[in-house]
Order: structure tokens, then C-alpha cells, then sequence
């Protein structure tokens, strides 16, 4: 296969892994893991500085801005104005335009409040932002959002951390052929085959961090989720074979002995 | 340095000196300018008037900067 | 992960995944699809030589029996006799003692005779072949094969070109969990995440050849397949997160503007 | 088991299904497969009447108001107005207040606009209105009209019409155990065991329309889907068995003939 | 639907559920749960009488074999000798021919051993038995068990008592369109639409124990599998519509205000 | 009897004779009362009100009743 | 009535008392001749020949009847 | 040189010329030694046999080697 790069908010990337840096033991092992998984997009939060602490190391001393693109969430966000305040301050702490926006709409789920993040996309849409929106799978919200004019829709596999899989296939395929944007799964993903499905479905990108930094070792299972979204997408373009209810030969029924 | 008046500090009070410029609240933080945003009274300052920019008593004031998520 | 090689019937191998040369347009596909898949063992079957044209180019010339361990199959045989006297004489064909063995039941179904293919394996072993039975998903039949001898089980995941993937984890993960030889899951994958969740589930080993042979594109998705397979077992070394059905947090609580 | 009458909006049913009336080959056919039902609330649409044929037999001919509950629904409308202005139109027809609110999104997928569905529920509620939304299986969007003070939530199984059963039961899971209104999956089955299904994972009802309109013998398949959601809600009640891995006997291993 | 009974081993019957008498509380429940099943053949085990208390109440005081098909199993052997023993003891003790034949292959799984099941078969069918033998979801098997002349296949649809429900559809769908005499899952029912699944699928018949005599209410279960059992049996006959990946509306579009 | 004037009935002209109150439309029109229910206008009419209300040149009428749906 | 000699039954040792026949040891055991089967040294008895059967010392006897089972 | 008899070979009439050494038919089929094996009357000859081993009248010969296959 020739050039397979993926095109988001107007710049290439070569890998279609974004990772998260949430939930590390430390800063050390967030670098390893994110080296190994080849990502090139890395997610962050943005909080409050250290006052008491103020010398203390910071994420970015490991995750060198330079070499990641850093995408800015607002996990934690409950409300359209909250996110978006979110975002300008991220975007004023020197890292671009490009955000991941989540509205939240419930602790225990922390599934995503459908009206407010429209809202909160409009806002930031116009206010200069390339929005990746975090969102359900549902297809009506997806063509919405692609409506508004984010830069991709990222509907969710299963509950944030979760490690469910791709709870419902048939909603994601049905998001993917009527969007007009990048779809990016966000959020779910359990393990490698989970990462290889929602690529093999068709998806262009693939968000994960509980995933990765909660496996027993995160930096191989970083390793695992580099590889299986490369085979994901691999076999997505290589066209798989059909599904049979009943068997083929692999070996010629000619020249048996007798 | 004496103090000069109390501010709120991403939600704690703190006291500022003579010195009343949010530049020198920063460096006196040890914040890397290239990792931070700032808020006075839910209003952005860029970077570019940090400088100029002074504190009032009362002022609220969020510095905010990326952290490990998801 | 340190040293994590695959040992089979007396020798250690780097690949977990072997394929088989059906099916394929010509030689140099095969050839090209097989180095791809990063196979170190690859089935052949055994057929009479071509006597109307025997200069014509074998099989062999393309892959190299010093290179590759040639694994010879019995497809096609629907007997205990049959199946026998085609292993010797792939043994006689010289290259070695390692056999796929296959007794067939159904040409609807191609699921093997699980009596037949016992009985079989038994007269295999006390010759002094090593033996790989394709059998059904049935854990007791594993258990029988392991105790007669065999070098490993192969209990087919789907029909064999079905496409199906593993139709039955269930049934695997028993198998798994009682094995006391290498489970290496044989027919009905049908694209990379498949062949990924099959290692996940903890198999030593996979045998894919439609799959790859009759994907549109077979070279590319020999090099799912091996991707899948390498994300697969990293994953299952890794230690995936837990299922659970709420979720969890990736960016942390405190710190938050108010 | 005792009394385990279903309420809802005020009113208590031995039926825990609803049907719809559309897709019938007639009237005649639509009453006898309602009543193999066992239904009590029957789903209609709100259309212009048939001036150039004004004499022409009306559905209510067929199906007594003063027999079953009449639920009107929005069907067909894509706006906040127009599903508004429909109610209103039923209630003034002389059906009472119990609507099903459907304001769709999308003319592929028939899935709800969810901002405008929790509109047009605030403002129908105020009006006084017994609403009953269709809505995807987003358990923030369940939460919030049950606050807005919906009678019960109407998740949607699958799309309309396409038979594909209980796509993600996760979700559902979540919705009913965060539920404080009766949840009634609607949309999507396609047969008796969906809607089993349903009622086995806590389901409060259960509407089906296509399912039952649409097969080949749509009288048989009514009263196949009474059964189902009869036998369903009483395995719920019954307390199913735990899931296990591995088998435990049935027949007792003392007294084996040796 | 007219007649639509079930023909078993040269008798007709109105039901298609067959339940076990195992694991009951005490044969009040047992009488209780069979009555509510609806079931007419009933399977027992075949044990020593207790002779320190002889006297003792026995199973068919409760459960009368002259309203009953007493089916008596060989739950518990792992040889040929002792399952074809054990049946010959059963007819002696006078309840007829019919025998469900059951040769476990381990104790973990409770799977049958095909080979030895495959031979107790013939001897039994050669001794003039009418033999519904359990076995594993294998196609070929199931083939060959009709060959021989049993009067039906049982397949196995998860490890008894595991109550996993129908872990492979696939296999059971080439079993059912393959078959020459009544197939009737056994074994893995875990609740109702599990039953309805079985019967959706195709399958003649049932057979159930655990999943009723360990629900936290046995009574109430037995009359849900009654009600799934006819659910299924009544949507296969029914026909149910096509799956589609999109919807289908059921109000019509005509005639909306504008 | 000769048409008085036209309004727009569910969409289409029709032609309203010298009886031009609603209520003789509705039972020209051979409806069930007790089934349908009126809008002039986008405004809707109450049953109550159907005898006193008088059709207007130009009205649009929407006349509607339930049928089959789901 | 004493004891004559003793078989195994059931898989324990068993005294027969001077009525050695196959139906008194059915009859004493209270058993309903329509619910089990017996078996003298793997050989089965049919019911037709249990007045005629005797028993003898050393016999490994085996009845069993019905029960709960799936 | 001149047919000396028939064989079945591979299932079909082959006509064996003067020299009816199984070495010879090998080597005039032109196949590679090291990738056949051969059958004559369902007995395998070993390789070290095959200069040794004579054709006769109405043999059954089956020469196998490897084909593609899964």
C-alpha cells in the first residue's frame, strides 16, 4: 500500500493512534508508553498549577510539545461554558487550536450531554477552534457536529474506561458511512482485537488511554495497540474475505492419491 | 518584602507583595511562561500583557497548565 | 518481554502464526505472501506429481524447505487409512516427521471425524510422527489428542474458509485452560481482529490460509495477519484491563477551574 | 407471582406490550393481530384526512378507543413545531394526553434529534401532556427527560423497522438501573427472543410495530410476541440462573451402579 | 397455525419442552414446576434403591408415568458398559425404550466422549432402544448418531448447567438445515429467550433442567420456558422479517400537515 | 347551492358554498366528530367551537384523524 | 428368621435370611415391582423370573430405581 | 526404445520402456528426487531402494510431491 496518512484539521499524521496521558504511575513510564505506541497526537487536561509546588515537574518536561501535537481535553466538564473556558485557556497556554471537547453529562457514566457539546462545538467552531468532539454513537449527533463544522466526530466504543469493546458495531458503521468527517472512536477500546475492529470497521483514528495505562504493563500493551491498529487498518484496506455459514477447501480436491 | 494585599489563587488566598505585576507572580512561581495560561476575574490575559498587567486586591486569579488525561 | 518463542514438537520458533499455500493466484503471490506473514512454518498439501507436464515449476521452488518448516496435511482424506498413508509419504518425501493431520467428515462442513481423527493420531504417534490434529471445539477431544501423544490440538475456530472468526470462545478458553499441549486455533478466521482476540484468549498459536489467499489484496493482509497476531499475544502478556460497565476517570478530579 | 400490573402515566395494564398499526395488510388483519397481541395502548399516526374519499373507513372503526389506549405519536416529524402542533391536533381529536413524542433527525436512520426531542418534551409536558419519547439509548438523554418530567423513556433497541434486536444491552442496562420512569425499549425487534430479551433485562414494556406487521404471518407473530414478552418478564421475576464457565450436573453422583 | 405437533420416537406430542427432575428441592417443587412446564416427557437418572430407608418416598409418587414420557438418562457414566448397562436396567424397571444416552467424556465440562457415545449408540439402537443421545454441537456427529438410527440428536448448546445459553448459533443452524431426524437442544439454557432463541433457530425441541430447578423461583421458570418454548416455536413458524442495517419507517409519510 | 368562495383544505383548493361554517364542511365531509380535529389557520378550532366559527376566503384548513402508524 | 448366608447389595454386605428367593428380598425391601430393576451378578433378573430366582451366598446384587435427574 | 509393458501410474496406463528401473521412470519424468515419494501396489519405496527396485507388468505406482493447500 502506498501513502496511508491520516489527514486531521489540516495536518498529516502517519500514525492513527491518539493516546492519552492520564493514569500513569509516573511521568517516566507516560513517555515510555507513548514512545512504544508510536502516537503522534497525545491528549492532556488542562488544571490548576501546583501553587504550593510550583517547581514540580511538569507533564510537558516529558511529552516534548516539539515532537507531539498536544490535544487539550475538557474532561471534567459538566457545563457549555465551563468547556469552552477550558479550551481558551488551553489555547492561550501556547499549544494551538486543536481540542477535544467533552461535555459530560453524568458521573456515573460519563457519557457525554448531546445538546451541550453541540452548543459548545458551535462556540468554538466560530471561535477559531478545530473541535474533536466527544459524543455518543449516534449517527444524528455525528452529521450534526459535521454540520457545525468540527474537524472530526469521535463517538464513543463503550463508557470512558470501561474496556468494553465496541459495545455496538452497527451504530458505528452507519456513523462511518454517512460522515463527511474523520470519525474517531473515543473511549472503551479494551485490548488490542478491540482496536484492530474499530479500524477494520473503517474508522480513521482511534483515541485510547485507560487501555493502555491501567494494562499491567502499559507499555507493552502500548505496544499491542500500535500493532493492532495497524493490522486494523491493514486488513481494512487489504479486503477481507466473506463470512460463510459453511466451509471452503484450502487445499485442491485434484491429484488425491487413490 | 512586605505584603501588600490578599488575592484569590486558583481558589486559595495568597498574599502579593510590592511588587504587583502578575509577571513577577509568575516568575516568582517558578511557572514556565510557555506552559501557562492565566485568568484575572474569568477574563484571559495573554501573554503579551503580562508585563503591564498589575493585581488588585480581591482579584481572582486561575493559572491553569496541562496535566497527565485522558 | 523478554525471549517469548513459540515452542512446537521439539523446536522454538519466532512466529506464532502459520500459513498455508492454497489458493493463491501463482507461486510468487504465495511466495510474496508468506514472507510477508512472517510464517516460519507453512502447510503444503500431498498430491500426485504432474506427469503429463512434470518439468512444471513446483511449489517448492518457490518455498524453501531449508527455510521454512514444511508442515504436510492430510486434506482431502475421509478415512484413518487415507490420512495414514499420506503422512508416510510426505515423511518419505523428506521433509521430516512434523504433520498436519486432518481426517474430514463432511464435505458440507469440512469438520473433521473426531473418532477417525483419534484413531488416527494414534497410529501416527506409535509410528513416530509428530502430529497437529484439526479437530472440532470439543474440550474432551482435546484432552483424548493430548493424551494419545499429539505435538499440539488445532480446534477449528469456524468452518474452514467461513471467515467466521471464533464462532465459540467459550469452548476455547476451556481447551486453553486445560491443555497441557500447544492450542493452536486452525481455520474460520477471517480478518486481523480475529486473529488478534484468538491470541488474546491465550493461544499458542494460529494456522491461517484463506483468510490471507482470498483477501483481495493477500499480501497486505499477510501482514495483518502477522501484525494481529504480535498485537494479540503482546496484549495477552500486557494484562488487559478488567470489563466493567461503568466508567472510570482517565483525567483526574482535582485541580479544576471553578 | 402476585398482582404485576404495569403503570404508567396514572394507569395500571396487564400488558406490558404495545403495538403499533402501521404496515398492515388491512384493517381487518390489524385488529386481529392487536388482539392476538393482547395489547391494551396502540400506537396511531395523526394525518390528513381523505377528502376526495371522506366516507372511507377509519382505522378506530376497527380499533375501539373505549377498548384500548390510544397513543398518538409524532412520527414524520422533524422539527420541535411540527411535533408540537401534532400533539396538540391528537388531543383535540379526543384521545386524551398520552403522546409518543418522536422527533427524528435523520431520514436514513429514523433516529431521534435529541436536543429537539427534550424541547418539544418541555414544552409538551408544560402543556400538560403525557409523554412518552422515543430516544436513542443514551442514558444522560434518559436521565434528563425523566427530569423534564416525562412518564417514561422509549430507548430505541435498534433502528425502526430494521429487526436487529437489542443491539447494545449495556446500555440499556444502565438506563434501567439509573432509571426513575418506567424504561419501554422501542424499535428494532425483529422476534420473540428480542423481546424476551428486553423484558429479562428489566425492561418496563416493550413497543413493536414492523416486527409484528411485517412478517409473513403477522397474526402468528403477535401472539408469538405476547408470549415472549409474558415469558420474558416472568424469567426476570423467576430469578435466572448465575453464568458459569464450566458445568455442573443435573444428576445426582451418589448411588452409581458400580 | 394448525397442527403443529411434535413427533418423537413414533409418539406425538403437544409440547416441546422436555424437562429434568434434578436438583429440586424436594418432589413437591419437582411435581409443582413440571406441571407449570407444561413438558409431557420428563427425564430421571437411573440410581440405586436406598436401602437403609426403603420405604422412602420415591420420584413417581410424584411425577405419574402413566401421564408421563418418563425418559430415564445415563447421567453419570463414562464408559459404553455402563451407559448401555444403565439403559437396559431403565427398560427393565418398565418405563419403555426411549433413553437419553449421555457418555461424559470429564468431570469439569460434563461434554460427551463422541467416540464412546458414537458406540454405545449402535449397541443400543441394535438392542432395539429408541436412543436421543447427547452431544457435542458437531455437525458430523450429528450426522453419523442419525445414521445409526437414534430417534433424534441432542446438541449441547454451553456445559450443563452453565446456564450460557446458545454459545455457538452457527453450528447448531448447519446441524438443524443437515438434519434427518429431530434435533433438540440439550443442555445451557440459562433463561427464556435462550428457549425462544433455540426454537428460532429451527430445533424440534428442548430439553431443560438447571435453569429451572436452581432459579431463585423454579415455578415461575418453569412456566417462562413454557412461554419462550411456545414464543420461539410460534415466530419460526410466523417468519420474521429481514434484518436491515437502516430503518424502515411504519407511520406512513403521506398525508402530513404541512 | 353555488360555491361562496375558496380556501385551501389539507393542502388543497376547495370551494366553500353559502353554508360557510365549519361545521357544515365537517359534516358535508362525512367526518366522525368524535374523530378529527380542526385547524384554521394553524389555529386550533375546539369542537365546542365548531357551530359559532365561520370559514373565510383564503383560509387554510387542516382537517386531520389518526391512521395506521407506529 | 435367621440368617442363611450373605450377598452384597447395592455395593454392601447383606444377610439373607432362609427365604432365599429373589421376590422375598424384594418384598421384605418394601420396593414396588413396577419402579425397579435388578441385576444378580451383572446378569439381569426379568420380573417374570424373580418367584423362581434364588439367591446364593457371594451374589453381588444390584436394584435400582428412579430419580431426580436431567 | 520399445514398450515393454503397462503400469498404472498416477492412476493412468503408462507404457515402460527397456529399462524398467524405478530410478530410470523417475529420472525420465525429470523429477526432482528430493521432493517425490513413491508407492508401488501400496508399498513405499524408500529412496535408497530405487535403483534396485524393477518395474513389473500391471503395477499400481503412485508418485506424490507437495502442492499448495492449507
Amino acid at each position: 500500500m502506498k501513502d496511508d496518512s491520516f489527514a486531521l484539521a489540516g495536518r498529516h499524521y502517519k500514525s492513527r493512534l491518539i493516546v492519552g496521558t492520564g493514569k500513569y504511575r509516573d511521568f517516566a513510564e507516560t513517555r515510555a508508553a507513548i514512545e512504544e505506541s508510536g502516537a503522534e497526537i497525545v491528549t492532556v487536561a488542562v488544571r490548576r498549577v501546583n501553587i504550593t509546588d510550583p517547581g514540580k515537574e511538569n507533564l510537558l518536561d516529558y511529552i516534548d510539545p516539539k515532537k507531539y501535537q498536544i490535544l487539550p481535553n475538557t474532561a471534567g466538564c459538566y457545563t457549555v461554558e465551563e468547556a469552552v473556558r477550558t479550551c481558551r485557556l488551553a489555547r492561550e497556554a501556547g499549544v494551538g487550536d486543536l481540542v477535544k471537547l467533552e461535555v459530560i453529562g453524568d458521573q456515573q457514566t460519563l457519557f457525554p450531554d448531546v445538546p451541550a457539546t453541540l452548543e459548545a462545538a458551535k462556540i468554538l467552531v466560530k471561535d477559531g477552534f478545530k473541535v474533536l468532539p466527544y459524543i455518543t454513537d449516534d449517527p444524528v449527533a455525528c452529521l450534526r457536529l459535521a454540520e457545525i463544522g468540527c474537524a472530526a466526530v469521535m463517538p464513543l466504543a463503550a463508557p470512558i474506561g470501561s474496556g468494553m469493546g465496541i459495545r455496538n458495531p452497527f451504530n458505528l458503521r452507519i456513523i462511518l458511512e454517512q460522515a463527511k468527517v474523520p470519525v474517531i472512536v473515543d473511549a472503551g477500546v479494551g485490548t488490542a482485537s478491540d482496536a484492530a475492529e474499530a479500524m477494520e470497521l473503517g474508522c480513521d483514528g482511534l483515541l485510547i488511554n485507560s487501555a493502555i495505562a491501567s494494562a499491567k504493563d502499559p507499555v507493552a500493551m502500548a505496544r499491542a495497540m500500535r500493532l493492532a491498529v495497524d493490522a486494523g487498518r491493514t486488513a481494512y484496506l487489504a479486503g477481507r474475505i466473506e463470512m460463510k455459514l459453511y466451509a471452503t477447501a484450502s487445499s485442491p480436491l485434484t491429484g488425491l492419491i487413490r | 518584602m512586605s505584603t501588600k494585599f490578599q488575592i484569590t489563587l486558583n481558589g486559595e488566598s495568597y498574599a502579593v507583595s510590592d511588587d504587583d505585576r502578575l509577571v513577577f507572580l509568575i516568575d516568582s512561581l517558578k511557572l514556565k511562561r510557555g506552559r501557562v495560561a492565566v485568568e484575572i476575574n474569568r477574563e484571559i490575559v495573554p501573554k503579551a500583557n503580562w508585563d503591564r498587567t498589575r493585581l488588585a486586591a480581591g482579584d481572582i486569579v486561575e493559572i491553569v497548565n496541562f496535566v497527565g488525561g485522558g
